[in-house]
């Protein structure tokens, strides 16, 4: 049952993440990603990490992926873009894509990685989220904050860089200049 | 239960080739920033399969999953910081293809 | 009195808060900006860059009072259960990137007035990435490297774009976003893979933190040659190559250094390139040390392949910053000679460290001296900018000619010193190809560098009307400029002067 | 011996002292650097005398070293080497050197660079001065290339691009033959270990296995160049360009005996083979001269073939003398000692006589120059006789004396060559003795023209007496050239080489001599007046047999195929090889490279489209070289 | 009064710690007084001409003070031996951890060469305050930071600072190319920067090899001579390093065919420039070829010599032609100055104490004519502002201090007796021919044709009439003869000439126990006779 529901999710999420590049609309991609992404989730929860794939669903597939089609929508990309490939690109990546799945291949399904060890049984630590405040404010007490600041930096970011300039110099024609030169 | 490590490996390598297939693959700014996301949530995979699979008696194992709780927020903000830039720049150009915001190159 | 290691210890482990002591204050100088934002009135606002300013100035003066007295001992503490480590090396790099973010905050200062750009968003970044910058250095695990790492990096993509109304900012910011990102994602695959193949029980000399270094170095040394391990650190390698510009992952650098504002194109040139080195060097000195064999061809054909992209591409570029980030380059090459030989020859450890520091100082002497001739819109700057450079403001010249010279490793300046103890360290380590290629690459720079300071300093060719006027220097870039020439030509002669630093 | 050592040091010392203090301080006054210049060569002079007449030098020899630089093995000496033969070139050079300075006094009163001049003349006095008495080759060989400075500065006194050929030419020809007598003292030094003269003699005498023929020819070329031989002859005709007391004095009487000297000097360090060279040089030089000296106009040019061809007749006379005095049987009567000293005696006998013929010869040609303004086509002279008597009487002197007519000095030392070389070897003598025909007949030729008939010029016809300041000097110089021959004229240190070591003919020979001086002699002057009639106003070889004349008129073509060398080879030479310099090296080499990286980085600079699309392949570029080198395909 | 004697003599004694003080004096007398003309913008023009002075005559002073002091005797002869330094002083600049301080001393064959600089370093100097160049200051200052340079390069008893020295006077050379050169300064600085960056970085690197294979990791030419005689590299180490160091140090001194950099730069450098490089700072690797690479890696040398001989035959043949050729004057002093290193070159590849006696001799004495040559050549072009041999013509009558001037410095370096170059190219040729016949008939032709070019220039600038783009020229301008100013600098120069070409003994005493103490007499000769006289054999036991 659980080796089924593994390869329905792997299958799920593998090609629903194959169609994130392969799709011509950005939203469908993104559609896609979503589906990817929870099946991540589902994948998670199999390896008992039940929380990592709260947050995974949480933070992923709802803030990060909404914020991602709030923006394509809002851009209306689709309808004045449409997905025109280069077909020497296209065979370039698709050859490049076969190597990158040969040297999966060669490192997971053929074993070069292992040996591999088999599922060890007992308590599974991860499984429970107060394990996870545990560590964070203990041993990662120094990245978690810094990850606070990482946030605040991004923060400073989005908004400084999404501000309509004000009294700032723009150089119209600088543009104009710079594509010639 | 016959489904090993290496299944979980194998699935996680996928999405990142993918996601690296994506980026060389695609002109949409966005699209490729999607795949960018798909390689960050393979390495994601990989941690928690090698976390639980690597499990010991005096080896708890928790490093991976903290970890991945860090790069899901560094995500996060890389994300958002991102479309900030490429949102800013679609006002400028009107563009997102890659090689229509080529100003920058030799002349 | 000079505390005994001891005491060293028994503080550490009563606060360890107190050893990152600069990282924090650093980081409450940047809160305090965006709240004097706030609070103040908009006609005190200059003080708030000079706050920013003279409040790194008080970090710098805390790290080098830490670091002078007491003497440093080479020992390394551990702290935050391993997640950094306080070593006499970390000081240093942490002056390394206080004198990095002193130099661009003075730089950063002018260049945004002159554009009337928001200056307190700007400090603040810059604050946090330097802070973030000195962590990345002293961590010992790879989760804080990895959180240190896009803590920088998405710093650099808002550095980056800061000019958010020009388009060469923001395209820029772009490149250096997705290129950055996906570099970031190898690495991280490259991290994930090490900690699998680390933490495997069925692998001899498995350990129960392989993110830790000194836990990872114990099971590299046991398994040097597992597929995990190689890949997993060559993929580490090659996010670091990204951030160093070591050709394969160079590709960004001149367009991302001519689209980013000027100082924030020094701050990238100087600090992250260094940042990258002084990781590199953090990890081949611990976990990687028992992949010398496997590394050392490895690092001398990048390191060769940098030199001659950087400084054959470099040749006959217009663009000064292009040129100074395609020249970048060739100098990741040479200081990637010098990490290889310190696989077999550890002194070439203070040669790598001294070479960053005079490519520091070398560096934002050129930069000084590009924001003085640059237009507003700088990514358009060119070397027609310099023409009559020498006759309308002869300090810059020489400031020019010192900070080239030094970067082309011409004696008596310090570039000249630099290159010779790397060469040195390359001969000792047996590395006689890559310094033949070495030697090639500073003929062929005398050439840009040469041809640049020529454009410069002799007969103008074009009439002084058509010439792009430089604004006079004030009292501050006056000072700016002599110190730094003065250190740079002071640390080539009389290296000795600087006291124990270094060497 | 303090006093003679210390009497030469100032005879080789007041010179230089006269030329520093011209240089330094006289070059705008020339009243001064004269009186300098003319009073230092009287001292000189009166110094030397008093050195030889008195007995202050009793004639053995002065022998004196002092090693002045050493590098490494090699080590260079100054000295004196004072010999009989040292003496007498000493005398010729100090007493000719003063009549000829006196008679400059009068010559050059009205150049404007008479500082120059004189400095120029007391440099020379100096270095010929040092080439005598030096005591080693490498000494001889510095003042060797002084003498040839000094006649460079003052063959170009002038300042005229023909005076700057002529100057150039002198130079550079004599450089030619140095760099031969510059290996050849090297080859001696490493043969031998020494270029001093003493000790390169008694080292022949024990070891002659290591005198190779090679050695001997290379210190010839050095006499080719100096003393005017075949084939680099032909700077001395133009360095006539000079002023007449220049021509007097180096180009005639002392300079250009050097070389001469020189192979007296080191008459020990010859094969056989090379004595057979000198002769066959000197012989030719001798015949072919005297045939040019018909071919020009001009007074000084005529004098000036005239003097190469008593120079080669001085060369052959030695060579013929040596030869001679190396024959078994001749050393069986006179000892090899004496033997040795034949050649030697010969051209020293000649090159004193000739010294004082030929100083006076271009003396009065000076004079005559001077009185007609700087005319010097024979043809235009005439008249003289009336208007200038004294020049006339010691130019008719001279020239008896030169054509051998007895008792002149000319005469005895003709003779004494004529001698030795019909007992050494008859071919040559018959062309010596040829020579001394055709040498009276153009001395007849300049002599008949110039002086008798009609004066045929407006300057010839204002012709008058030239002043005291430049008589005396003929007047002292004839004396000489009349008595020469008579030792009672010369110092008692002089006797053994001018009287001892020359075969005088006696008995049957002295008869022929007599006869065949006198038929070559007066016979040739004879000829002379028949063919060119005297006073006559056109070359009537010129006229009757112009093919004949322009025979005598090509010189053999030296200068042409010269001139060819220079403009056809050596400047072609010289301009392909700059086109190579500049195309292969400097263009292919230097900027070939230069391009070859430009190239490289415009190809480099390809990769930076600005398209991150592309941007990412270098990523993946990388990963998978990454992943090759990990899996070890690399 | 007797503990003032005392003092003084104290003072002036070889030992003086004084003296060794001085060898830092001349270096930071030129240096200081350069740098404050270079920064400075405000001082009337007769101070800056005064610290200018200051600056050019102390090195001179100095140069001639330790000379006379320098004393030939000291030490025992013998083929590695460290003695022969006078006057060391150390100096550690924080590098002492690396085997770097800066350490200096003369030794038998620097001391000249410190002379040389000297002279020619006073002689530019001071020539230079007739140039007429936009900024006289920064000219002036920068030739003064040159002559440190070459005070310090010359006076380095430390291989470091040897090089360090070396570039630090290299690099004003390349401004002053650029800034006031003449024509296409330019093209030619930049070319010329290249040329010589890239013989300095061989020449490095040859010199690094030294450093790391000796294994005293040190720089210091003493330490290194004790350890290299002890402990020899191996003989292809050996050969690998001196043909670095000889690849290197050729193309700074233009060995042909790495020459191609000198004709143009000098004919486009500013005359005082021109002279400290062709006349001092050319010497640089000469004497890093002498003192360095052959003593201390006698099999690389002995392995290279042959083929350097066939390519410095190439300098005095070829060169020699192409000299003929020239029609632009600088252009055919800067060949002929090629040319003449070929003399140098083909001494020092005997590898004898003749040898390099004589190859330190013709340094000296080229250093002085060739400076002496590019200055009357400046001189010229300053008064007809013509260089070109076809269109010059008769300046003697206008210029008769001029010509003669030019005559003498012709013929000394064409070799005339008299002079010093006289010396040094005797010796070469009997150092040579001891070693091959040919290669000596081969330089000997050099005599010949240096005449031939030397004389030609004469003849066509001075003699005879002016041409008729000169007598246009003339129309409109006069041309004066030399003014004190200019006639001071060329003076000393002639003077120095002479003094050496009379006196040969006030140098070649101390480059003779300098080059005992590092070459071999060799070969010997063949003779029955030691050399000479029994003077001389007296002399000969030092």
């Amino acid at each position: 049952m659980i080796d089924f529901m593994f390869y329905f999710l792997a299958a799920l999420t593998v090609l629903s993440a194959l169609m994130v590049p392969c799709s011509r609309n950005p939203v469908n991609g993104a559609m896609f990603m979503i589906v990817s992404f929870v099946g991540t989730a589902a994948l998670f929860a199999l390896l008992q990490a039940f929380f990592l794939a709260i947050v995974q669903v949480l933070v992923y597939a709802g803030a990060v992926m909404v914020l991602f089609l709030f923006i394509i929508m809002l851009l209306n990309i689709e309808k004045t873009q449409a997905l025109k490939v280069n077909r020497g690109i296209a065979a370039l990546s698709i050859v490049a894509f076969l190597a990158m799945v040969a040297a999966v291949w060669f490192l997971f399904v053929e074993g070069r990685a292992g040996p591999f060890p088999a599922l060890p049984a007992g308590a599974v630590p991860a499984s429970l989220t107060k394990h996870f405040g545990y560590e964070l404010f203990t041993k990662y007490m120094l990245p978690f904050q810094v990850t606070g600041f990482l946030l605040l930096i991004a923060m400073i970011g989005v908004i400084y860089i999404s501000k309509k300039p004000a009294d700032e110099t723009v150089d119209a024609t600088a543009d104009a200049k710079g594509a010639n030169r | 239960m016959s489904i090993g490590l290496n299944a979980y490996l194998t699935v996680a390598g996928l999405l990142f080739a993918i996601g690296f297939f994506g980026v060389l693959l695609r002109r949409n700014t966005l699209v490729i920033y999607m795949c960018l996301e798909l390689m960050l949530n393979a390495a994601n995979l990989a941690l928690v399969a090698f976390s639980r699979y690597n499990l010991t008696e005096k080896n708890p194992m928790m490093d991976g999953n903290v970890f991945v709780f860090f790069i899901i927020t560094v995500a996060a903000a890389e994300v958002a910081v991102g479309l900030a830039i490429i949102v800013q720049l679609y006002r400028k150009r009107q563009s997102v293809m890659v090689d229509e915001i080529a100003v920058l190159k030799e002349p | 009195m000079i505390p005994s290691l001891e005491t060293y210890r028994e503080i550490a482990q009563l606060n360890e808060w107190a050893l990152i002591l600069p990282e924090i204050v650093l980081a409450v100088i940047a809160l305090t900006l965006l709240v004097a934002e706030l609070l103040l009135k908009k006609s005190r606002h200059p003080f708030i860059s000079l706050f920013a300013i003279l409040g790194q100035v008080a970090v710098l003066a805390l790290v080098l009072a830490n670091f002078w007295f007491p003497p440093q001992l080479d020992v390394s503490l551990s702290l935050f259960s391993g997640m950094i480590s306080h070593t006499a090396n970390g000081q240093m790099m942490r002056i390394f990137f206080l004198l990095a973010s002193i130099l661009v905050s003075l730089l950063a200062n002018s260049y945004l007035e002159q554009r009337k750009l928001p200056k307190v968003e700007f400090f603040a970044i810059l604050l946090l990435v330097t802070a973030s910058f000195m962590l990345l250095v002293q961590s010992t695990h790879f989760v804080m490297l990895f959180i240190c790492l896009e803590t920088v990096t998405v710093g650099f993509y808002v550095l980056v774009s800061y000019f958010r109304s020009q388009n060469t900012s923001l395209e820029g910011g772009l490149k250096y976003l997705i290129q950055g990102a996906l570099s970031s994602s190898l690495l991280l695959f490259g991290i994930v893979l090490l900690y699998g193949a680390g933490s495997n029980p069925g692998l001899v000399g498995n350990v129960a933190e392989p993110m830790q270094f000194d836990h990872l170095a114990t099971f590299i040394s046991a398994n040097p040659s597992h597929p995990l391990v190689l890949i997993g650190a060559l993929l580490i390698i090659s996010g670091l190559c990204f951030k160093m510009g070591v050709v394969p992952f160079q590709i960004w650098v001149p367009d991302v250094y001519q689209g980013a504002p000027m100082p924030v194109t020094a701050f990238l040139a100087v600090a992250s390139k260094a940042g990258g080195f002084f990781l590199l060097m953090n990890l081949i000195k611990g976990p990687f040390a028992a992949l010398d064999a496997f590394l050392i061809p490895l690092l001398s054909v990048l390191a060769a392949l940098s030199i001659l992209y950087g400084n054959l591409a470099a040749l006959g570029q217009y663009s000064p910053k292009r040129l100074i980030g395609l020249s970048g380059i060739s100098h990741a090459g040479y200081l990637l000679m010098g990490v290889t030989a310190a696989l077999t020859i550890p002194s070439a450890y203070s040669a790598i460290n001294f070479y960053l520091f005079v490519y520091l100082f070398g560096s934002f002497l050129v930069f000084a001296v590009m924001q003085k001739a640059s237009p507003d819109h700088d990514a358009l700057h060119d070397m027609r900018d310099y023409a009559n450079l020498y006759k309308q403001q002869p300090l810059l010249g020489m400031a020019l000619a010192i900070g080239l010279g030094s970067l082309a490793g011409i004696p008596p300046l310090a570039g000249f010193l630099a290159k010779l103890l790397l060469f040195i360290a390359a001969f000792q380590a047996g590395l006689y190809t890559l310094l033949g290629v070495a030697i090639f690459g500073v003929v062929v720079s005398i050439y840009y560098y040469f041809g640049w300071l020529r454009t410069a300093l002799f007969r103008p060719f074009v009439a002084p009307e058509t010439a792009h006027t430089i604004p006079a220097l004030t009292r501050g870039q006056l000072v700016f400029l002599i110190v730094l020439m003065t250190v740079t030509v002071l640390l080539g002669v009389y290296p000795g002067s600087i006291g124990g630093l270094l060497f | 011996m303090q006093t003679p050592v210390t009497l030469l040091f100032l005879i080789l010392l007041i010179p230089l002292i006269s030329g520093i203090l011209i240089g330094l301080f006289c070059r705008k006054q020339g009243a001064l650097a004269m009186v300098l210049s003319v009073g230092s060569a009287g001292l000189q002079m009166a110094l030397c005398l008093y050195l030889l007449w008195s007995e202050a030098w009793d004639g053995t020899t002065i022998h004196l070293n002092y090693e002045w630089m050493r590098l490494g093995l090699f080590s260079f000496n100054l000295g004196f080497l004072f010999d009989k033969n040292a003496a007498l070139m000493l005398f010729v050079v100090n007493f000719v050197g003063f009549w000829i300075h006196l008679f400059s006094a009068g010559y050059m009163k009205d150049d404007e660079a008479r500082g120059r001049f004189y400095l120029g003349m007391s440099i020379f006095m100096f270095s010929m001065t040092g080439l005598v008495i030096s005591s080693n080759l490498m000494m001889m060989f510095i003042f060797w290339e002084l003498v040839g400075f000094s006649s460079y500065m003052l063959i170009g006194h002038y300042l005229t691009k023909n005076a700057a050929n002529a100057a150039n030419k002198a130079f550079i020809v004599n450089r030619v033959g140095d760099f031969g007598f510059l290996i050849g003292i090297i080859w001696a030094y490493w043969v031998f270990g020494t270029t001093d003269i003493a000790t390169l003699q008694s080292l022949v005498a024990q070891r002659p296995d290591l005198l190779i023929t090679p050695i001997s020819l290379l210190l010839i070329a050095g006499v080719l160049g100096k003393s005017a031989q075949v084939p680099l002859h032909v700077w001395l005709p133009d360095a006539m360009e000079g002023p007449t007391p220049v021509s007097a004095l180096i180009h005639a009487a002392t300079m250009v005996a050097a070389g001469v000297y020189l192979l007296g000097r080191i008459y020990f360090l010859y094969t056989p083979t090379a004595l057979d060279a000198i002769i066959l040089i000197g012989g030719i030089t001798a015949v072919f001269a005297a045939i040019c000296a018909f071919g020009t106009r001009d007074i000084k040019k005529i004098l000036a073939y005239s003097t190469l061809s008593q120079l080669g007749y001085l060369v052959a006379a030695f060579g013929l003398g040596t030869e001679y005095g190396h024959r078994p049987e001749v050393i069986a009567e006179h000892g090899a000692n004496a033997a040795a000293l034949f050649g030697v005696g010969a051209a020293n006998f000649h090159l004193t006589t000739h010294a004082f013929f030929k100083a006076l010869l271009f003396l009065g040609a000076g004079s005559i120059i001077h009185a007609l303004h700087h005319e010097q086509d024979i043809f235009k002279m005439g008249g003289l006789w009336k208007s200038m008597p004294v020049t006339s009487i010691t130019f008719a002197v001279a020239v008896l004396a030169i054509t051998g007519v007895p008792p002149l000095a000319g005469f005895h030392s003709k003779d004494a060559i004529l001698y030795i070389a019909y007992l050494d070897n008859p071919i040559t003598f018959y062309l010596l003795t040829g020579t001394a025909m055709l040498t009276a007949l153009y001395m007849g030729r300049l002599w008949f023209v110039a002086f008798w008939g009609k004066p045929r010029s407006v300057n010839a016809s204002h012709a008058h007496e030239s002043s005291w300041v430049m008589l005396i000097p003929l007047i002292v110089l004839a004396l000489y050239s009349a008595l020469g021959g008579f030792m009672v004229m010369y110092p008692r240190a002089l006797h053994f080489l001018l009287h001892d070591s020359v075969l005088h003919p006696e008995g049957a020979s002295y008869t022929l001599m007599l006869a065949i001086s006198l038929i070559a002699g007066i016979g040739g002057l004879v000829l002379a007046a028949v063919i060119y009639k005297p006073g006559a106003a056109e070359d009537r070889v010129q006229q009757k047999a112009p093919a004949l004349y322009a025979f005598f008129a090509s010189k053999l073509y030296f200068d042409e195929i010269y001139t060819f060398y220079v403009k056809k080879i050596q400047d072609r030479v010289a301009i392909i090889l700059n086109f190579l310099d500049l195309f292969l090296v400097g263009g292919l080499l230097v900027r070939g490279s230069a391009g070859m990286v430009g190239l490289l980085g415009m190809i480099s600079k390809l990769s930076l489209t600005g398209n991150i699309q592309t941007y990412v392949y270098w990523f993946l570029i990388g990963i998978i070289g990454f992943w090759l080198y990990a899996t070890g395909v690399f | 009064m007797e503990s003032l004697q005392h003092f003084l003599l104290n003072c002036f004694s070889q030992h003086s710690g004084l003296n060794s003080a001085l060898l830092y004096a001349a270096i930071l007398a030129p240096l200081i007084m350069g740098g404050l003309l270079i920064i400075t913008d405000k001082l009337p023009a007769s101070t800056e001409k005064l610290l200018a002075s200051i600056g050019f005559a102390i090195p001179a002073l100095i140069a001639i003070w330790l000379w006379s002091l320098y004393n030939a005797s000291l030490g025992a002869p013998g083929i590695f031996n460290d003695g022969g330094w006078q006057f060391i002083t150390t100096f550690d600049t924080g590098l002492s951890r690396l085997g770097i301080s800066l350490k200096l001393g003369l030794n038998g064959i620097s001391a000249p060469i410190y002379l040389l600089a000297g002279l020619v370093g006073a002689a530019a100097g001071f020539y230079a305050f007739n140039a007429k160049v936009e900024n006289p200051r920064v000219y002036h200052g920068l030739l003064l930071i040159m002559l440190a340079g070459l005070m310090g390069a010359f006076s380095s008893i430390d291989i470091f600072f040897f090089y360090f020295f070396h570039e630090l006077a290299l690099i004003p050379t390349f401004i002053m190319l650029g800034l006031y050169g003449g024509r296409q300064s330019r093209s030619i600085a930049l070319e010329l920067t290249i040329y010589l960056t890239l013989g300095a970085m061989l020449s490095l690197t040859g010199l690094i090899v030294l450093y790391v294979k000796s294994g005293v990791n040190s720089f210091d030419l003493i330490a290194l001579t004790t350890q290299l005689a002890d402990k020899p590299l191996p003989e292809n180490i050996q050969n690998y390093a001196f043909g670095m160091l000889l690849l290197g140090f050729g193309t700074l001194v233009s060995l042909w065919p790495l020459h191609s950099w000198a004709p143009r730069g000098y004919a486009a450098a500013p005359a005082s420039t021109a002279m400290l490089h062709a006349g001092v700072l050319k010497k640089f690797g000469l004497l890093g070829l002498i003192q360095i690479a052959a003593p201390l890696i006698p099999m690389g040398a002995a392995h290279w010599a042959p083929l350097l001989m066939w390519l410095a035959l190439g300098n005095v043949l070829i060169i020699g032609f192409v000299t003929m050729a020239q029609d632009d004057l600088k252009q055919m002093l800067g060949y002929s100055s090629v040319m003449h290193m070929g003399y140098i070159f083909l001494a020092f590849a005997t590898l004898s104490t003749t040898g390099i006696g004589g190859a330190v001799t013709l340094m000296v004495a080229h250093g002085l004519s060739a400076a002496l040559l590019f200055m009357l050549a400046d001189m010229i072009e300053r008064r007809t502002k013509n260089l070109d041999l076809g269109e010059l013509g008769g300046l003697v009558r206008q210029a008769p201090t001029l010509a003669a001037f030019f005559v003498v410095a012709t013929l000394a370096s064409a070799g005339l007796p008299g002079f010093a170059n006289f010396w040094g190219e005797l010796t070469i040729f009997t150092a040579l021919f001891g070693h091959s016949k040919l290669l000596a008939a081969g330089a000997i032709v050099g005599i010949v044709i240096s005449a031939v070019y030397g004389l030609r220039a004469v003849s066509k600038i001075f003699f005879g009439e002016p041409t008729e783009p000169m007598s246009q020229f003339l129309k409109t301008n006069t041309i004066t003869d030399l003014s004190a100013a200019e006639k001071r600098p060329a003076i000393l120069l002639i003077f120095a000439l002479l003094v050496i070409g009379f006196f040969p003994k006030l140098i070649t005493e101390s480059i003779n126990a300098g080059a005992r103490r590092l070459y071999a007499d060799k070969p010997v000769m063949t003779a029955t006779a030691q050399p000479t006289s029994p003077v001389a054999s007296t002399q000969a036991s030092h």
